[in-house]
């Protein structure tokens, strides 16, 4: 576990992964919580297309924001993960104290798979 | 007050000093550790800390020094308006 | 930088890419020419049974397409006279060899798949030499 | 054993991409129009992507990551888009030209016309994928793609002059039409040096759980591997120069190139052509669909792997899946196979410094590489290596417009 860490470096953009290794997503972007002149801490992560649209341009986080409205499968367009949550921090990836499958970032996998993938023979070699 | 703001956002603002002259953008933030928290420790600004966060020691790529990151203790950055955020001094103080 | 060094890029390589009508037709002719060795090699290797007949078939389609576009920049050009009339009178006869050798496959006419090879030879030859005089 | 096991299947998969569609297209083209002077185009294209493939694998043994997932993380998503962008259509153009080619060879040996093959080709490689584990796809295109040596079979017994063939492969200007000839140069590094082959190369070496011991192994695999395509491609030229040049065939279209093995192989060159081909484009789009989900997943952080089931990876499974329709749509709608290949080849050599130059940063994070980052001679090459592919962007439109007959 880092001790002193290059926010850019090690935490922006990198994979996270589930208490069991599953990988759900990227870290999309990280908030910062600035109390008067106290010394600001990492408040929460947050994961989602709409943190990406609004690293490009805020427009483009709009015009996300109103295509989700008329039909979206995830049910929040920002993903927050409590910075608690993070049980460890390598050059790999950053894992998080969660079960992947009922976080938001499984939303899209999760209706792809129940509703496409899983229709499709062949999708699940037979154990 | 209570205020939160997209550290992502910040990157590559540029960051002016308290004579309105150009420091550099901000290009990495470093956090230190302690129990669950994170908390800012310096700003780095700069095309030396553009390099520093690629893991490339600069003299080595192509031989030009691109020298120190300039560093911007946390107490020194005002970021009540993170779309422009100021030093609270003026730049020569920060060597 | 990068938008005005694309831009004398560009004028650099259509600069030196610039033909001359009579170089357009000696690219035609060229056309002409590589398509014709092309049904002659092909009527060839069929006589020795190693194309089967649809592959033959499906060649001459492709070079009945190849001829007609030459045939529409020779008659668009604006080259010598007598440069295009060489080129449109060969490519007639390929035109017409080709027809042959489609209807000689499908009537499996050995002998006439064979006369349609010498046609294209001749052809390409003629093509050829007016190539030559142009170096 | 299992490094020398891992040493050979590399070495195959390397020659399964290397030799696809598109160097079928160029090779065939230079030998035909430009004898043996095009050579040494082909070997500097060789070169480099030695240079790049070694690099690319030395990156995914030492840090279990693939590209795209390094480039996302090193420098941020913001720059990371727009190469995403540019190489997803370029990807989709190629796995349109390996699909195209496909098709082709099902033509040859059937007669049907090409628009009959393209749904039929899609939903075969998709079926492949879907039910297929990586090493099961590895192993088979490899072995398959052993066939395209029909074609160094075919350029030793046509035992072309040494001399003139050695004097091709040192740069030199050619007699006429310049356009054309520079054209079919920068396409055959294009078609070369193509962006999937690095991305599916790093990618397949973590799916192999490659280490920092495996540097060894990638490094022959990278030599022998791409040398060895190589040798297939140069072998392509040279039985063109042989049998097509001195007829006067110029090939501009893949019927005229279906003749070139039939002087070596009187019985069976045309089919020996049409199934190499066939054989070549099965590896090369399978590694193109695979190299699309891999950046897809990387790029977003999904689950991705060939030895997952698609309910596992449901996301990346899709990406091949959608992949692999609208790329065929190109021979559904009748675009010609040739001309759809060297025009993707032009636009991919247009593209290469997105590979390039976050190769050459990548390469250089001592911080994560340690003793794996690039040494002084790799810094020089791929500085060079960039220089090139900047050259090659911004000639490589124009010339496509001027000399692309």
């Amino acid at each position: 576990m880092f001790e002193e860490l290059d926010m850019v470096r090690d935490l922006l953009d990198k994979q996270l992964v589930d208490a069991d290794g599953t990988k759900m997503g990227r870290i999309d972007g990280i908030v910062l919580a600035l109390d008067g002149d106290k010394q600001p801490r990492i408040d929460h992560l947050e994961l989602g297309f709409a943190v990406l649209a609004r690293r490009l341009h805020p427009r483009a986080e709009q015009w996300l924001l109103a295509l989700r409205r008329r039909w979206s499968v995830r049910k929040s367009a920002r993903q927050i993960v409590p910075v608690s949550k993070v049980m460890d921090i390598t050059e790999e990836h950053i894992q998080l104290d969660l079960n992947a499958l009922e976080t938001p970032a499984f939303d899209w996998e999760r209706w792809l798979r129940d509703h496409i993938v899983s229709k499709i023979p062949g999708s699940r070699s037979e154990q | 007050m209570m205020q939160n703001i997209h550290a992502e956002l910040l990157l590559g603002r540029r960051v002016l000093d308290v004579n309105n002259r150009v420091v550099g953008r901000i290009r990495s933030i470093h956090a230190r550790r302690r129990g669950h928290d994170f908390f800012v420790e310096e700003y780095h600004i700069g095309p030396a800390a553009f390099l520093e966060v690629l893991g490339i020691s600069t003299g080595r790529l192509v031989g030009l020094s691109f020298g120190e990151p300039i560093r911007i203790p946390w107490q020194k950055l005002d970021l009540s308006d993170p779309q422009r955020p100021r030093l609270r001094c003026a730049k020569e103080e920060l060597q | 930088m990068l938008r005005n060094g694309l831009v004398c890029a560009i004028l650099l390589i259509a600069a030196c890419g610039h033909k001359t009508p009579d170089q357009q037709l000696h690219e035609a002719a060229d056309a002409a020419a590589s398509w014709s060795a092309t049904l002659q090699m092909t009527a060839e290797t069929w006589l020795a049974n190693s194309v089967p007949r649809l592959f033959v078939l499906a060649t001459v389609d492709a070079a009945n397409k190849a001829f007609d576009q030459t045939g529409k920049d020779v008659a668009q050009s604006q080259g010598r006279q007598e440069l295009r009339a060489a080129i449109k009178g060969q490519l007639d006869i390929a035109e017409a060899a080709a027809g042959d050798l489609k209807k000689a496959i499908e009537n499996n006419d050995r002998n006439a798949v064979a006369g349609c090879a010498r046609r294209f030879a001749a052809v390409h030859s003629v093509l050829q030499q007016l190539e030559d005089k142009r170096k | 054993m299992k490094k020398a096991m891992t040493l050979a299947l590399g070495i195959l998969t390397a020659v399964g991409g290397f030799f696809d569609i598109g160097n079928i297209a160029t090779c065939v083209q230079a030998g035909a129009r430009f004898r043996y002077q095009l050579i040494w185009s082909m070997v500097l294209a060789t070169i480099v992507v030695i240079l790049l493939i070694e690099m690319s694998g030395r990156f995914a043994c030492a840090t279990k990551k693939a590209l795209p997932d390094a480039i996302r993380e090193h420098f941020g998503f913001g720059f990371w888009l727009v190469p995403f962008l540019i190489l997803t259509v370029i990807h989709i153009l190629v796995l349109g030209a390996e699909i195209g080619g496909i098709c082709f060879a099902l033509h040859l040996l059937t007669g049907y016309p090409l628009q009959v093959f393209a749904l039929p080709v899609a939903v075969l490689l998709w079926v492949f994928l879907w039910r297929a584990t990586f090493s099961a796809i590895e192993n088979s295109t490899s072995v398959l793609g052993l066939i395209t040596l029909c074609f160094v079979v075919a350029a030793i017994w046509l035992h072309p002059p040494t001399h003139e063939v050695l004097q091709g492969a040192l740069p030199s200007m050619p007699a006429t039409n310049p356009e054309n000839y520079w054209f079919i140069a920068v396409s055959i590094i294009g078609a070369v040096i193509a962006p999937f082959l690095f991305y599916f190369y790093s990618s397949g070496a973590v799916e192999d759980n490659w280490d920092r011991s495996y540097i060894p192994v990638n490094r022959a695999v990278a030599v022998i591997g791409m040398g060895f395509g190589s040798v297939i491609s140069i072998a392509a030229i040279i039985v063109a120069a042989v049998v097509l040049a001195p007829r006067g065939i110029r090939v501009d279209d893949y019927h005229q190139a279906a003749l070139m093995l039939i002087q070596v192989f009187p019985y069976w060159g045309y089919e020996l052509f049409a199934v190499s081909m066939a054989i070549a484009c099965v590896g090369a789009a399978i590694e193109v669909a695979l190299s699309m989900a891999y950046t897809f997943a990387q790029t977003f952080g999904w689950n991705w792997g060939e030895d997952l089931d698609p309910a596992e990876d449901a996301r990346f499974s899709l990406v091949y899946t959608l992949a692999l329709l609208g790329a065929s749509l190109f021979m559904l709608v009748g675009v010609d196979p040739l001309k759809l290949t060297l025009l993707t080849m032009a636009i991919s050599a247009a593209v290469l410094p997105f590979v390039a130059i976050p190769m050459l940063l990548l390469m250089n994070d001592r911080k994560l590489l340690r003793d794996a980052a690039n040494g002084v001679f790799s810094n020089v090459a791929t500085a060079a290596i960039v220089v090139l592919t900047i050259v090659l962007a911004v000639v490589s439109i124009p010339l496509m417009v001027v000399g692309g007959s």
